[in-house]
């Protein structure tokens, strides 16, 4: 059973790395719902007592969401600004990978310190999770695009729920509902930001909010 | 017995003080050469201003003409507070030192106003010297009496003066030197004698405190020139009283002594200004705040 | 008690009805009011029986307790009476001044004033006090920037306010630090305190040197005098500057009281802050030429000596010399009474001056006496009081003070000789300085011819504004003449500032009243010497004829009033002696040629410790802070980074 | 009405009455139905905070998923008192804007935005379960993010990007942290479904991994932190004050930093059980501290009127975290602040927007001679910012001064340093920029325009509250704020 987690943290860092190195959005888009469906099954495979519903109503809601609908959402957006499909990063790729396994010891050092308190997580799914975050975080501060600063997030969004998922058993199916509706709406709002960014500045590129300061 | 005395110094002071002016110009006018005038000339021209009428200027006001009395005032309620050497004076209590000081100041502060009222510009160039030699005087002189208070344990003229004896002055000799050549300084600046002010000039612009009193005329110049004289005898007597520590018991000879006093003193000013010249205007301060050192040293040598 | 509730309700009046009403109301207010809250303090200085009360206030850490003790009497009489006086100016004054309903709303701010200077006063819990204390600071704010269309009404505004404030804050720390200590607000409880910690009363003296120096305007916190006193209303100056800023001489006599046995040092420093208060003071105030600006900084000056008599007085306490302590202490308070009445008088007619003449440049004015007779001679006696010369009330207490100092003088004691050497020196000076400043503004204003249109035009002013200032000239008259009476009255109120029993204070206060009626009695004489000089000349001058020429003017026979001496000319000598201090800006155009065209000179004094201090620590406060400017510079990816960057720190700082 | 039901109910009439607004077409009608459902919630939530103070502690319904205590319930209070005010202003503000700019589908789209937030924020206090209480936060974000953007513009869309890429991070951030948090109970092995209720949590029967305890408040503090507009991570704030509409900055302020505080401080009895008193105290007061300082050095230099106001939250946000640092009299004054300056900035945001409408602009040279221009809200511009720098007899002085008093208690001599400092930095600021502002004669404005019923009131009510408050504290006032303080100590 272990070998999967294995196998799922080995090609979720791939993703990772893949999005930190792409410069074409739609390729991007597409190494998010890859990644989306495959952190969404994350459940079905770390449970401690059987496969409950609650488990696969969770599974399949995460795998549709942001393994189809997000990236659908992203895909429409960048068609209407489709004069823009580079990524325009502040920071190079080669950089930008390099910060990804600077990244990836950092997470797993965290890990080492948070883990004797979590005796029944997987360390790989801990660590992996935790990645995500940090590149979430160093793709929303990176890129150029709106586009892929929803990306980024939703990257951070699939750490958090990983993170979730094998730390917390037992959390109330509301409590989880409510986090994907909020993720839902989140993306949706973004999106008609993202629109109306569109129509009023012509573009999408986020360094030209940049006039209020001080 | 001393009760007596004392008035009689008072009345020595309101009768002889215009004298005092007669010695300085005979003896300025011997060092001369010349015979100069009769040693009553001021008496004359006292009683020829009250005789005559006045003329005021267009712009004055009822200030001007309430100056000259109030330094004649002044004049006079001081004489009450100072001692004639050992002889106490009529008015003596703690602190009335406090009160000579600010009826000379109410004096001084009568006459520039007075002076400013006629609003010409000389007068206000007079007003603002002698504003501005007081303002640095009158420290000056506290300076030098609390030094005499801190040398003799006493806070009122009378009682210091009276302490002022030979053996005190053995005993704090420095001091008194020091504080005598304050007193000194201050006798020339306050009743404008060389070398801080020319009261014989001719140029208004080189006048002190003639130059305030140019458009007073007949009684009020004579008030004028009558408060001049007593406070003229007023300084000198704080200053004889303090060079001539004849305390004997016998008061008449004591009023004997310091009169001999008031007369070498008158004397003394006259060598003075046949000898010396008037100083640059800017030099004045200097020389009153460089008196004011000398009480100070005093004061300090008396401390340790 | 109910003085608090009625004057705030004529407060709450006058804003209610802004116009002639809302005037005549906000005046009622004020004067019944304080007429009201006389009652009082008139008895409590009476039967020296403190009158308390305690209210149920449950603001955590404060209680509404309030006492009027023979101090507190003592101090409530002249603000309550300033504030009479002024409300009876001011009315006559505002209705010319300004828009009605727009000056109507300043009697809410006067009243207010009066009313929490008040409760600052009686006020004994640590709360209460700062709570009136902040809105005593507050209220003149809108007196200062009553005309504010003026910029410099609205820079003053500031000025006051941001310096009251920074006093303030010295304050809240000063009584939180106690409250914390004694574990409750109520000033009973402070004392017992800083009995077992000494080194902490030092340290709460400071603290109360600078809070309460801020508000009472010592150098180099006296900034806003100068500033805030021109710009406001004339009858609100005179209160703040006769009233509100021994509000601070109050507290700091109070600390005194609670502090328990001082040590020398604080009086040292009382002494050093005093002296150079007052003759920085007065050095300033030499060289204006605004009228009010000069008023301003003589209350400097005038701070100074008071200062300067409660150093010594402190001193004597710390020292063990009763009679220095009393007299010290008797001074400074006194001078506490007299200023508030001569400065008020000096501020009244100031604005006068600026009613007549339209101006309060000293360069423009001139001959107002002529005119305006009785606001002259009230203006005369007011001047010749705050200069100390006898028969004045100002010559009373600068009297007490240099007898302290001869006291001291006479003491083997070195240290305490020296002191009484410094204070007698200084005080010279001072009054030196003063009388001159004095003969300036006064002879400049008022004598002479006038130097301008509007000054010729110049007329006496409406009777309700001579009234006040008549009477306090007669004040200063009075007390100057019963001078014994007074000093030997105030035994009370010197033995709760020193803690002395009143026997005692009496014993040495006899003696110095004795002294003060050898003085009236000279006094006597002098006027009777003047009278009958006065007589003896108006007989002479009886039957001769009297002609009236013009001045002699050295043979130039068509003077021109601008050709007069100039009050810049007068104090020339002085400021050029000081300069050091003064900082006297000029600039000058001379004349050229044998035909000089055009030719100028000015000169402006503005304060050094504002110029050469303040504004330059400001302007690169705002330098260095508006630096940071650049971490937050628009672009949200650094925003992002900054939050990640925290997240991180935080999450490595931690796990060590 | 039983307390129990009324907070259902208050849910139910914000949902409710968004539904309504969505529906309406007339603006006039939106604005009523908005001031109205306020008003009734106002008297909801005193009901509640009657029932709360009165009764046994706390009031529950829905089993135990909704539950009120004293801490909640004062919050509560404010956030209603702060919403009546806002939403009759905006029914003053939108008057004041032409039909074509305010239009029906604006007006509707306000509306329901409006009591939607207002709905997710009593969620927040009202909800028991840490997880729901985050989707409510989160519900905040999403929901505001057009509050902003009300009338869309380049400036607007910038400022609300920026408000929702940094607090949608954050909250994230803070979910993260109420993971951990429940993940420590779960290492206990103990499991059970109302795992994340903090009642369950605070309780000191709950085992606590210290560690995951500490990560967890991190994540907490940085996440709701960012919302909270604490310094550093309080860049959005400037921006989304200063472009939002006035009641909508008015209630940002007013209200949703409080929420954020709040949801931090719901964490901080359960740590202090795990890792004691120091720990998190140590933290508030870094953050407090460095708000404070920020806040200070950026007011100096501002040039919009409505940016000063943002930062001046800054500030006090940092005042209010540095008392909830401070032990029982610090979470009092911290209590009592939160109350004074909801009150306080709303008005100041009132006067700002009222006086811009004026003035055509919220830069601050172009206001002048405010009080000449509009007598009513230019003497409310100068009271609420008098108040807002610390000036008595306003209440923002009294809680400073209990902040002092704890400050000086606990012996923090730095921290008195810092914050005499940095108040003594923004009272002169400040009060440069309010002479400007208020004082002098009037710029150019438009004249006319009568402001609608509601004005006068709004200003009279909120000053009052300023002044009584400054001068005396009603009883009841006292005991709900120490009973809430009391919560914050430990024993509920």
């Amino acid at each position: 059973m272990f070998a999967l987690t294995d196998i799922i943290q080995a090609v979720g860092l791939l993703s990772c790395f893949a999005l930190l190195a792409t410069s074409r959005i739609g390729a991007c888009i597409r190494w998010l719902s890859f990644q989306g469906i495959l952190f969404g099954l994350v459940p079905l495979i770390v449970h401690h007592d059987g496969l409950s519903i609650r488990e696969i109503a969770l599974a399949s809601g995460n795998v549709a969401l942001k393994g189809v609908i997000f990236p659908w959402l992203l895909l429409r957006l960048r068609a209407r600004a489709d004069y823009n499909r580079e990524v325009q990063p502040f920071v190079s790729f080669i950089m930008s990978i390099l910060f990804g396994t600077l990244a990836l010891a950092l997470s797993v050092w965290l890990t080492m310190q948070m883990k004797p308190a979590l005796k029944d997580a997987p360390f790989v799914m801990l660590d992996s999770s935790i990645f995500l975050i940090f590149v979430g975080l160093f793709l929303i501060v990176s890129r150029r695009n709106a586009l892929m600063q929803v990306i980024g997030y939703l990257v951070l969004e699939n750490g958090i729920f990983v993170f979730g998922v094998i730390t917390v058993v037992g959390t109330p199916l509301l409590v989880e509902l409510g986090v994907l509706l909020d993720a839902f709406v989140g993306v949706f709002v973004m999106g008609i930001a993202i629109y109306h960014i569109n129509r009023e500045f012509g573009s999408i590129d986020v360094d030209r909010l940049t006039v209020l300061k001080g | 017995m001393p009760a007596l005395a004392s008035l009689a110094a008072t009345v020595c002071a309101l009768v002889l003080a215009p004298l005092l002016f007669g010695i300085v110009n005979r003896t300025k006018a011997f060092v001369a050469g010349r015979r100069g005038p009769p040693l009553l000339q001021l008496y004359w021209d006292l009683a020829k201003y009250l005789r005559r009428g006045a003329v005021y200027g267009e712009t004055t006001s009822w200030l001007f003409r309430l100056g000259p009395v109030i330094g004649l005032a002044t004049a006079a309620a001081a004489i009450t507070v100072t001692p004639f050497g050992g002889i106490g004076a009529p008015a003596s209590f703690t602190g009335d030192l406090i009160v000579l000081a600010g009826l000379l100041a109410l004096g001084r502060f009568a006459t520039v106003l007075a002076a400013l009222d006629t609003g010409s510009s000389f007068e206000g160039m007079g007003a603002s010297r002698e504003m501005h030699f007081a303002a640095l005087a009158e420290p000056a002189l506290l300076l030098a009496l609390a030094t005499l208070a801190h040398a003799t344990d006493f806070v009122s003229l009378t009682s210091i003066y009276r302490a002022i004896d030979a053996a005190a002055w053995t005993g704090a000799l420095p001091t008194f030197a020091l504080t005598a050549m304050t007193l000194v300084v201050l006798l020339l600046v306050e009743n404008t004698r060389i070398p801080v002010d020319d009261p014989t000039t001719h140029l208004e612009l080189t006048m002190i405190h003639e130059v305030m009193v140019l458009d007073h005329s007949g009684p009020d110049l004579g008030y004028i020139h009558y408060a001049a004289a007593l406070k003229l005898w007023i300084i000198g007597s704080l200053l004889v009283g303090l060079l001539v520590p004849v305390r004997s018991g016998d008061v008449w000879l004591d009023l004997a002594a310091m009169l001999a006093g008031m007369v070498g003193l008158a004397l003394a000013i006259g060598m003075v200004e046949s000898a010396m010249a008037r100083y640059r205007l800017m030099h004045v301060p200097q020389f009153i705040v460089g008196a004011a050192t000398l009480s100070a040293v005093a004061f300090i040598i008396r401390l340790v | 008690m109910a003085i608090l509730l009625l004057l705030l309700g004529g407060a709450g009046a006058a804003v209610g009805l802004p116009s002639r009403i809302g005037h005549r109301v906000g005046q009622a207010g004020a004067v019944i009011g304080s007429a009201i809250g006389l009652i009082p303090a008139i008895r409590v200085l009476a039967v020296e029986v403190p009158e308390g009360m305690f209210g149920v206030w449950h603001m955590p850490g404060g209680a509404l307790h309030l006492q009027i003790d023979v101090v507190s009497a003592f101090f409530l009489i002249p603000v309550f009476g300033l504030s009479i006086v002024t409300a009876l100016y001011g009315r006559s004054y505002l209705l010319v001044s300004k828009s009605e309903s727009e000056s109507a709303v300043s009697w809410f701010h006067l009243n207010v004033l009066t009313a929490s200077m008040a409760l600052v006063i009686v006020a004994r819990d640590g709360l209460l006090f700062l709570l009136a204390w902040e809105i005593m600071a507050l209220s003149p704010f809108f007196l200062v920037i009553f005309d504010d269309r003026k910029e410099s009404a609205r820079h003053a505004a500031w000025t006051y306010l941001a310096a009251t404030h920074l006093g303030t804050a010295f304050l809240l720390v000063m009584f939180v630090v106690l409250g914390g200590l004694a574990g409750t607000s109520n000033f009973d409880a402070y004392g017992a305190v800083l009995r077992d910690h000494p080194p902490l009363a030092s340290a709460i003296f400071l603290l109360a040197l600078i809070g309460f120096g801020a508000k009472a305007g010592v150098v180099p916190a006296h900034v806003w005098l100068p500033e805030a006193h021109p710009a406001a209303p004339s009858h609100a100056s005179a209160l703040m500057s006769g009233a509100m800023i021994k509000v601070g001489i109050y507290g700091i006599v109070r600390m005194l009281m609670m502090l328990g046995p001082p040590q020398a040092w604080w009086g040292w420093a009382l002494i050093a802050v005093g002296a150079t208060s007052g003759v920085l003071g007065v050095l300033f105030a030499l060289a204006q030429h605004d009228l009010k600006r000069l008023l301003a900084y003589h209350s400097v000056e005038n701070i100074g000596i008071i200062l300067l008599g409660i150093g010594v007085g402190v001193l004597g306490l710390a020292t063990g010399q009763p009679p220095l302590a009393v007299i010290g202490f008797a001074a400074g308070l006194l001078h506490v009474v007299n200023h508030c009445i001569f400065k008020g008088l000096l501020f009244l007619g100031a604005g006068a001056v600026q009613h007549a003449a339209h101006t309060l440049d000293l360069e423009e004015l001139g001959g107002l006496i002529k005119p305006m007779r009785w606001t002259g001679t009230a203006f005369l006696i007011g001047s010749a009081a705050i200069v100390g010369l006898p028969p004045l009330n100002g010559f009373v207490s600068e009297f007490l003070l240099f007898a302290s100092g001869f006291l001291a003088v006479t003491h083997p004691l070195a240290a305490i000789a020296t002191a009484g050497l410094i204070v007698i020196v200084v005080m010279g000076l001072i009054s030196g300085l003063a009388a001159a400043c004095f003969a300036k503004a006064f002879g400049i204003v008022f004598l002479g011819s006038p130097r301008s249109t509007e000054g010729a035009a110049a007329h006496e002013v409406a009777r309700p504004m001579i009234a006040p200032m008549v009477f306090l000239a007669a004040l200063c008259v009075l007390i100057g003449l019963a001078a014994p009476a007074v000093v030997a009255a105030s035994a009370g109120v010197v033995a709760a500032a020193t803690g002395m029993r009143v026997g005692a204070v009496g014993d040495e206060l006899a003696m110095a009243s004795g002294a003060l009626t050898g003085a009236v009695i000279v006094f006597a004489i002098l006027i009777v010497v003047g009278a009958l000089a006065w007589a003896f000349r108006a007989r002479l001058l009886a039957g001769v004829a009297v002609p009236r020429r013009p001045v002699w003017g050295c043979g130039y026979r068509f003077p021109s009033p601008r050709m007069q001496y100039t009050a810049s000319s007068f104090a020339q000598p002085l400021v050029t002696l000081f300069h050091l201090f003064i900082r006297t800006r000029e600039a000058l155009v001379p004349p050229k040629g044998y035909f000089p065209a055009a030719s100028s000179y000015s000169s402006d004094s503005g304060d050094p410790f504002l110029h050469l201090l303040f504004a330059p620590t400001f302007r690169w406060f705002d330098r260095m802070v508006s630096r940071l400017n650049v971490i937050q510079h628009g672009h949200i990816h650094v925003y992002v980074l900054y939050v990640a960057l925290t997240l991180v720190a935080l999450l490595i700082w931690e796990s060590f | 009405m039983h307390a129990s039901e009324s907070i259902v109910a208050l849910l139910a009439l914000s949902i409710l009455g968004s539904l309504v607004c969505l529906a309406l077409r007339r603006p006039r009608h939106v604005l009523m139905t908005v001031v109205g459902v306020s008003a009734a919630q106002m008297l909801l939530a005193c009901n509640i905070w009657a029932a709360v103070v009165s009764g046994h502690g706390f009031v529950s319904a829905a089993g135990q998923w909704l539950y009120v205590d004293a801490f909640s319930a004062f919050h509560m209070v404010v956030l209603a008192l702060v919403f009546v005010l806002s939403s009759a202003f905006a029914a003053v503000y939108f008057g004041h804007e032409a039909e074509d700019v305010f239009t029906a589908a604006v007006a509707s789209r306000f509306g329901t935005l409006w009591l939607g937030a207002q709905g997710a924020m009593l969620l927040v206090l009202e909800s028991n379960n840490l997880g729901i209480m985050w989707v409510g936060m989160e519900a905040t974000t999403l929901l505001t993010a057009f509050l902003i953007s009300l009338h869309p513009s380049g400036l607007s869309l910038e400022a609300m990007w920026k408000y929702l890429i940094i607090c949608s991070i954050g909250i994230a951030f803070a979910f993260m942290g109420t993971l951990l948090a429940a993940a420590s109970i779960q290492s206990d092995g103990a499991t059970a479904s109302d795992a994340l209720f903090w009642t369950n949590l605070a309780s000191t029967r709950a085992h606590l991994d210290p560690t995951l305890m500490k990560f967890a408040f991190v994540f907490v503090l940085v996440g709701y932190g960012t919302k909270a507009g604490l310094a550093p991570i309080h860049s959005w704030l400037p921006d989304a004050h200063s472009q939002a509409p006035a009641p909508v900055s008015a209630m940002f302020s007013g209200f949703l930093l409080n929420t954020a505080l709040y949801c931090i401080m719901r964490f901080v009895p359960p740590v202090q059980h795990a890792l004691g008193q120091q720990f998190p105290s140590e933290l508030l007061i870094v953050f407090g501290t460095l708000s404070i300082m920020v806040a200070a050095g950026f007011i100096v230099f501002q040039k919009d009127a409505k940016r000063l106001l943002a930062y001046h939250s800054v500030e006090h946000m940092g005042i209010i975290t540095l008392g909830y640092a401070l032990g029982p009299i610090g979470s009092f004054a911290a209590l009592f602040h939160t109350l004074n300056h909801s009150v306080c900035k709303a008005l100041a945001f009132f006067a700002v927007g009222r006086l811009g409408q004026r003035f055509g602009s919220h830069d601050m040279h172009a206001i002048a001679g405010a009080l000449r221009a509009d007598r009513l809200w230019g003497s409310a511009l100068v009271v609420s910012v008098l108040a807002l720098i610390g000036v008595a007899p306003f209440s923002i002085f009294m809680s400073e001064y209990q902040l002092l008093r704890a400050v000086i208690g606990t012996g923090a001599w730095l921290t008195l340093v810092v914050f005499l400092a940095a108040g003594g930095v923004v009272f002169i600021a400040a009060l440069r920029h309010l002479i400007d502002m208020a004082f002098g004669t009037a710029g150019e404005h438009d004249r006319g325009a009568r402001d609608g019923a509601f004005a006068a009131p709004i200003v009279v009510v909120a000053t009052a509250l300023l002044l009584l408050l400054g001068i005396w504290m009603p009883l009841p006032l006292f005991d709900a704020i120490s009973s809430a303080a009391a919560v914050l100590a430990g024993q509920p």
